[in-house]
């Protein structure tokens, strides 16, 4: 393979050329598209979905199907939570982070010692928890006021906050250092890559594997737990089903950024293009003036050549 | 007589590595031909690229007179061409009986499965391998629950219930002991007689000499020359196989072996294990023997705190340790390096660095990673074997067996430990490969190491090991040292109650 | 053990007894002909799913469009007997085309993921998203009501027995074929080790193809029956049926990763499904605890299910 | 008098359904004061049309007097409700019109709520400008028939075009984030038709692009929304769809059950089995009123309306 196709064939510089070619077509669609403030207020669209998926990626990388379904409910239940925590004043934030956060975690904990100790298939345990989580916001938030986010945290999403940037891409760019730190320069990094790859040969080399498994699980749960704080600092309230909708596209943002769904593979940078890729489409998809149906066959149709391009699997015959 | 099989200039490349850039082979009908060479010179691709697994870059091949290119596997077996597959084509999932005849199913008149037809035959094929087969090895059995040995044999079966014209073995023989290989050999010289021809792949070369008609060798994806069998010797295989390289045959013992114990295990049990005692020495290298499956691989394991102990006591430097996980084992100071090593060892996918750090981040407890502080290091510990590779940071899949073999010794020579527990770690490796991992091994003891050693060749365990613990049936059944560390007397003691 | 290895749906059927019995504690009516028949109408379509998707799965694929496959059949068969003028012919051929529209829409999930080798859970995730948009097309919003007749036949009686009845012993015959024909055995060597299984010589890229298809075809008969439930066309319809045929599929005692499982199962594991719902509805919860309760004990069944396969 | 009524919701996702079943609840302890006891069954869950025609049957099969559903779809329980009046079970839908024979409607008129805001929006415009369209669930009737009766209302208006009309599922978030796309791509937007609680996302995204003093856009009746729009001096009005309108159908149901009889020619709507209620509206000059209805009450709860059971009787019965 020569060096122009090997380029072609990375997802980092795939979802970059996506990405261009997507605000290519927005500004030609609607001038104005790729204007510099508009370009911010995609990006902070992409930041969220690119927090859930960066929790997505660890269990993903971690192997053994790795998968958490259950983002969505746990997003809804931090979101919940930090409303009725910080009730809408400014020293309520972080108790309120610290709440959805630890209340998250423990969730995802609960996944994670699932999937590693009772060995249920991921998939399967984190769509179960989907139900119950789901159900337990139901029970949690009648009655209780479901609470409104503090007026720093709207600003700190919504506003710029330094070099005309709000707070909000800030902060995804400091989750984007710290998951290259975790992933590339710290024994937990080296252990999940390790796993991901051959968990028998992990456990052979004295990696505790069920124990950074379910800690895996935990961290996705808390980081849907603080995309919660963050949606509700978007939208201002809360409400049950307000994370539903980043589910599956925080598992096709990592598929996009290319890692691959058998684990072992892969790195947060290109998750992050995936991310703002996957916004920018929906987005020129709501500037299309077509009927809903034809959004629906032109996501879909994109989504599958973004599978042409690099989501495939190996050939058998090689 | 025309050949059966001609291969000629037959070329694959995986990416940016070379697997074979000459590979050519000629079978004459009802022949038995020996291809053999060093881990990664290609025997393998070659083998798949005649069964239609792979596809070659270029070269040609022509079966019984006439050009062909199979497309898949299925296209040659259609052809009569069948490979047993090196790391076996078994679906663990389904029973014996289903992987036996897959793709070949009877079926009745409706087009339903004749289950009834299915189990007969599949029996009777059983049978050629029954009273060594070992314990549950039934037409129903799921292959998920048979040892590595009768999964070989369910290959085999496989490959003959196929009736094909020529049959590639690529290391099947690998697992089995010698009472299975007797019985495999009687196979192949049936198949011998009814004009099959067979090719035969192996890094035993007894095995070698007592079958095969003719011997092919290749050398880096490279035919280098083809050998009649009677009209060679092992010295003259041996240097076509290596090229210049020597291979040191006997390993001096060490005389300076400490008079104290440094490892002192009692009582040992498990589930396979049986009151297992035993001391190991700092610079002694003592050899675990015996028939395959008595106990060896668990007691090692067990030693790493891989396996769940029921009763014993390890005592190293006179601490008692506690061995739950395999951390506990490493942090203590003890290695283990499996022969298994696509299963244990390796971290498939990542890099040559990232293969070699993780036991020592574990070991050093190094909670974060500065890849420059660890580099220097791991070049040293690949050095110290000889292997070769382009860099830390290619993945390790850019390396043939037997070099990537020796970066997962590196990865326990980089932690620096002074009991090495080595299960069959030169299983499917090239004579060379050996040759650097016994002097390795040697100069370790002299430094002070103590060393555990499984093979499942007893030729291996003899020219290394100060001392054989012979195993039958998870106890030790003989000690052998000194005059007795003979070939005689380490078959008789592993055959004492067994046969 | 080894009984309960190989007959893991032994262990679901165990769970749908005990359920059944809660249920019959709790509404006494249960076993009248008219509730059982009541509670199959109900049951029947995930039923018909879940066996589908199990075929997927054994292959070691997974299929999250068929919740979008059973609206987009649904909207083609009540469309085209719209069309046809909802004569008894116009049925038949908008059956017909229902059908061919669920094994075309798991023909094209099989030539993505199989023949281009297309990652399984995204792509059928966006061939959902698809077949979603031209049900939508096809009728972009609820209505068109089918021929009385259609329903009256799906809600009646033949030979003596109820329809629906007719239909999951259909269903069952069909699974006992299945199971019993060579492509069972090749499809679980696909998903159990998809390499074995080329090297062995097997058409992989067919079989999981033909699973793919299977999945669709079930899924249209889910439909059908649907649109005998609702004698309507919705475009919206089905969207919970990708999950919890996944749900049933694995309750049933199949694994995800592939290889071994059964239809049978599947179809256990969808009935228990089911009465998880009937228990909490009898149970008299409050409003706000339903779901909550439900999530639990789905995913306690769900847990002991794969627990009890695993010892 | 004793009676066993079945009340079915089949969506979960909103604080207005809670809302809605608690105020059922609080009709049906009232008319114990007139000597009536109803025992509710009640099925509140997520679940798709065969799920909830599940609950139906077994609301049939437990032999209740009346069904009051609020239907997940308009035309998928004909067979079910056709076997729920051979039962002699008194079906009525509330909140979506359904094309049952079997049973009647007791609800808003949707396409009304959608004339009645874009009157309004056409009105405030004085009938030019550029407008866009959220609306809801592509494809769900309630959705459907709010978006023609906008679209019957604004095309009476040769002055005012409509230069996009997207889809926003009901979702806050995805409310936001459509009507930042939209902003960026139509920089001289006019006014603004969007339902519910995307209302509220709608209208953040006004905020944050400081256009608030330059659009009218359509609002919503959740209290969060009411303090926000009337501390934010927003051109906006919203159409009320009250969460009482499942009480309402409960006093309905009870009146007739008790033997009353409908007057004639009360039904109307799409399948002429419907009876409408009335729909508030509030706009800047009787925010104030509903401001001060709603204080006190949680952030989440919206500005309802209930048909007591004596106006109804007046209203609907012989
Ligand atoms: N699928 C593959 N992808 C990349 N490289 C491969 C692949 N298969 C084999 N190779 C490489 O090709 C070379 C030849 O491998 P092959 O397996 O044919 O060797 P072999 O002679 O069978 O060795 P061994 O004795 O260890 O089995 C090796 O360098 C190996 O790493
Ligand atoms: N339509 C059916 N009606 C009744 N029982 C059925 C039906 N289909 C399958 N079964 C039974 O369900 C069980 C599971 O079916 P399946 O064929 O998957 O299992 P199996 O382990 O292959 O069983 P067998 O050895 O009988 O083929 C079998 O015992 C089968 O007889
Ligand atoms: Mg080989
Ligand atoms: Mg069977």
């Amino acid at each position: 393979m020569n060096r122009a196709t090997l380029l072609l064939t990375n997802p980092l510089v795939l979802a970059t050329l996506s990405i261009l070619a997507l605000l290519a077509v927005g500004e030609t669609l609607s001038p104005g598209f790729a204007r510099g403030d508009q370009i911010i207020r995609l990006l902070t669209v992409s930041a969220i979905l690119g927090m859930v998926a960066a929790g997505q990626s660890l269990v993903v990388i971690g192997g053994r199907e790795g998968i958490d379904l259950s983002v969505g409910a746990m997003i809804s239940l931090g979101a919940v939570l930090a409303g009725n925590v910080m009730a809408g004043s400014d020293g309520g934030i972080v108790p309120a982070i610290l709440v959805a956060g630890g209340a998250t975690f423990v969730v995802g904990l609960v996944n994670g010692l699932g999937v590693t100790f009772l060995r249920i298939p991921p998939l399967v345990m984190t769509l179960g928890m989907t139900g119950v989580v789901q159900g337990g916001l139901i029970v949690l938030s009648r009655g209780i006021p479901s609470g409104n986010a503090a007026p720093s945290l709207m600003s700190f999403v919504n506003r710029p906050l330094l070099l005309g940037v709000p707070g909000i891409l800030w902060l995804w760019a400091l989750v984007g250092i710290a998951m290259w730190f975790l992933l590339r320069r710290t024994q937990l990094g080296y252990a999940i890559y390790a796993m991901g790859s051959n968990e028998r040969a992990a456990e052979l080399t004295g990696l505790p594997v069920r124990l950074i498994r379910t800690l895996l699980y935990g961290l996705s749960g808390l980081m849907a737990g603080i995309t919660g704080v963050v949606v509700i600092g978007y939208t201002g309230n809360s409400f049950v089903s307000v994370g539903d909708q980043y589910v599956l596209p925080s598992v096709i943002a990592v598929v996009i950024g290319g890692i691959s769904l058998a684990g072992g593979s892969g790195n947060y940078f290109g998750v992050m293009l995936g991310a703002i890729a996957l916004t920018l489409l929906q987005s020129v998809l709501i500037t299309l003036q077509m009927e809903f149906w034809g959004r629906q066959l032109i996501f879909g149709g994109v989504l599958l050549l973004l599978m042409l391009l690099y989501g495939r699997t190996k050939q058998l015959r090689v | 007589m025309s050949p059966v099989l001609e291969a000629r200039n037959i070329t694959k490349r995986f990416g940016a590595v070379t697997a074979l850039s000459d590979g050519s082979l000629t079978v004459e009908p009802g022949e038995i031909h020996a291809l053999l060479g060093a881990n990664g010179c290609g025997k393998s691709t070659l083998s798949k690229v005649i069964a239609g697994t792979v596809a070659p870059n270029s070269g040609v091949l022509r079966f019984n007179g006439s050009d062909i290119a199979p497309r898949s596997p299925r296209d040659a077996e259609a052809l009569g061409i069948a490979l047993f597959y090196q790391e076996l084509s078994l679906v663990p999932q389904l029973s014996v009986a289903d992987n036996i005849f897959l793709g070949h199913e009877r079926r009745t008149a409706a087009g339903f499965i004749d289950a009834k037809q299915l189990r007969h035959d599949t029996e009777a094929l059983l049978q050629r391998f029954a009273g060594v087969a070992g314990d549950g090895f039934s037409a129903d059995a799921p292959v998920s629950t048979l040892a590595p040995d009768q999964r070989q044999i369910v290959e085999i079966l496989k490959v003959l219930a196929r009736k094909p014209r020529l049959i590639i073995f690529d290391e099947s023989t690998a697992a089995l002991d010698r009472r299975q290989v007797e019985v495999f050999f009687d196979i192949l010289r049936s198949l011998k007689a009814d004009g099959v021809s067979s090719i035969f792949i192996s890094h035993r070369m007894d095995e070698i000499f007592a079958i095969c008609d003719r011997i092919t060798v290749m050398r880096n994806g490279v035919t280098v020359t083809t050998l009649t069998t009677a009209e060679t010797d092992r010295d003259t295989v041996v240097h076509a196989m290596v090229g210049e390289l020597a291979v040191p045959q006997r390993f001096a013992r060490n005389s300076a072996v400490a008079a104290e114990p440094r490892l002192v295990v009692s009582q040992l049990s498990s589930r396979r294990l049986d009151s297992v005692s035993f001391d190991a020495r700092p610079g002694e290298i003592l050899g675990l023997g015996g028939l395959q499956g008595q106990g060896q691989s668990a007691v090692l394991r067990s030693l790493f705190g891989a396996e769940p102990l029921t009763d014993g006591s390890v005592v190293l430097d006179g601490k008692t340790l506690t061995l739950r996980k395999p951390a506990d084992a490493i942090r203590a100071g003890l290695a283990y390096v499996s022969g298994d090593r696509g299963r244990d060892a390796a971290f498939h996918g990542r890099s040559i660095f990232e293969n070699i750090a993780a036991a020592s981040l574990v070991k050093e407890r190094r909670r974060l990673v500065w890849p420059n502080q660890l580099k220097q290091r791991f070049i040293d510990a690949a050095a110290a074997l000889n292997t070769k590779y382009d860099g830390l940071d290619a993945p390790i899949g850019s390396l043939s067996g037997g070099n990537q073999q020796k970066i997962f010794i590196s990865r326990w020579l980089a932690t620096n430990s002074q009991v090495l527990l080595f299960d069959d770690p030169t299983k499917g490796i090239d004579l060379a490969a050996k040759a650097d991992f016994f002097t390795l091994a040697r100069g370790l003891a002299d430094q002070g190491a103590s060393i555990i050693f499984y093979a499942s060749e007893d030729s291996e365990l003899l020219s290394l090991c100060d001392r054989i613990l012979v195993f039958n049936s998870g106890a030790i059944a003989a000690e052998l040292t000194g005059d007795t560390l003979t070939a005689f007397h380490l078959t008789n003691a592993a055959y004492g109650k067994a046969a | 053990m080894t009984l309960l290895r190989n007959r893991l749906w032994l262990v679901t059927l165990t769970a749908l007894i005990a359920l059944f019995v809660v249920n019959w504690i709790l509404q006494p009516n249960l076993v009248t002909p008219n509730v059982l028949k009541s509670n199959l109408t109900v049951f029947l379509p995930i039923v018909l799913v879940a066996i589908g998707q199990t075929y997927v799965v054994l292959g070691g694929d997974i299929d999250l469009s068929v919740g979008s496959v059973v609206a987009l059949v649904n909207v083609v068969t009540v469309s085209v007997i719209a069309a046809l003028g909802g004569g008894p012919g116009g049925v038949m051929l908008g059956m017909g085309a229902g059908l061919l529209t669920g094994a075309l829409c798991g023909m094209v999930n099989g030539l993505l993921i199989s023949g281009l080798r297309f990652q399984p859970i995204v792509t059928t995730f966006a061939t959902g998203i698809i077949f979603g948009g031209l049900a939508l097309l096809v009728l972009p919003t609820a209505g068109l009501p089918v021929p009385a007749e259609y329903w009256r036949t799906y809600g009646g009686y033949a030979l003596g027995l109820p329809v629906v009845l007719w239909i999951f012993i259909g269903a069952l015959i069909a699974i006992a074929i299945i199971s019993r024909r060579a492509f069972f055995k090749h499809l679980s060597a696909a998903g159990g080790q998809r390499t074995a299984a080329f090297q062995t010589g097997l058409k992989v890229g067919q079989i999981r193809i033909m699973a793919y298809v299977l999945c669709g075809l079930f899924a249209a008969v889910a439909a059908l029956c649907l649109t005998g439930e609702t004698a309507s066309g919705d475009p919206l319809m089905g969207r919970m049926l990708a999950l919890s045929s996944i749900s049933a599929v694995v309750l049933g005692g199949t694994a995800l990763s592939g290889g071994s499982g059964s239809a049978f199962g599947s179809v256990l594991g969808a009935l228990v499904l089911g009465m998880i719902g009937n228990v909490i509805f009898f149970a008299g919860l409050p409003f706000d605890y339903q779901t909550l309760i439900q999530g639990l004990i789905t995913l306690l069944a769900l847990a002991g299910g794969v627990l009890v396969s695993r010892r | 008098e004793t009676y066993k009524i079945g009340l079915s919701n089949g969506w979960v996702g909103s604080e207005w359904r809670t809302q809605m079943i608690e105020e059922a609840q609080a009709a049906a302890a009232a008319w114990k004061e007139k000597g009536v006891d109803i025992e509710l069954v009640i099925q509140s869950s997520d679940v798709d049309v065969q799920g909830q025609i599940g609950a139906v049957r077994n609301m049939i099969n437990e032999g209740v007097n009346a069904i009051i559903i609020n239907p997940n779809s308009p035309t998928a329980f004909d067979p079910i409700f056709s076997q729920a009046k051979e039962a002699g079970i008194l079906v009525i839908a509330t909140d979506a019109e359904v094309s049952s024979p079997d049973a009647i409607y007791v609800g808003i008129d949707q396409t009304d709520y959608g004339r009645k805001g874009c009157q309004w929006l056409a009105d405030t415009l004085e009938g030019k400008g550029n407008v866009v369209t959220i609306n809801g669930v592509a494809g769900h009737p309630a959705n459907e028939m709010r978006a023609s009766g906008c679209n019957e209302i604004l095309a009476k208006y040769p002055d005012i075009k409509i230069v996009n009309a997207a889809n926003a599922n009901w979702d806050q978030a995805q409310g936001q984030q459509t009507m930042q796309n939209l902003l960026a791509t139509y920089p001289d937007i006019n006014g603004v038709y969007v339902q519910d609680g995307m209302a509220a996302g709608a209208w953040r995204a006004i905020e944050a692009a400081g256009k608030t003093a330059d659009i009218a856009a359509t609002g919503e009746v959740r209290k969060d929304f009411l303090d926000i729009w009337s501390a934010g001096k927003f051109n906006s009005a919203a159409s009320v769809n009250p969460p009482g309108v499942m009480a309402s159908a409960l006093n309905v149901a009870v009146l007739e059950l008790q033997g009353n009889e409908f007057k004639d020619g009360i039904f109307g709507g799409v399948y002429g089995n419907a009876i409408f209620l009335d729909i508030p509206f509030i706009d800047n000059s009787n925010l104030a009123d509903a401001l001060t209805a709603a204080e006190g009450k949680p952030g989440h709860w919206s500005v309802t309306q209930e048909l007591s059971a004596d106006d109804a009787k007046a209203r609907f019965f012989k």
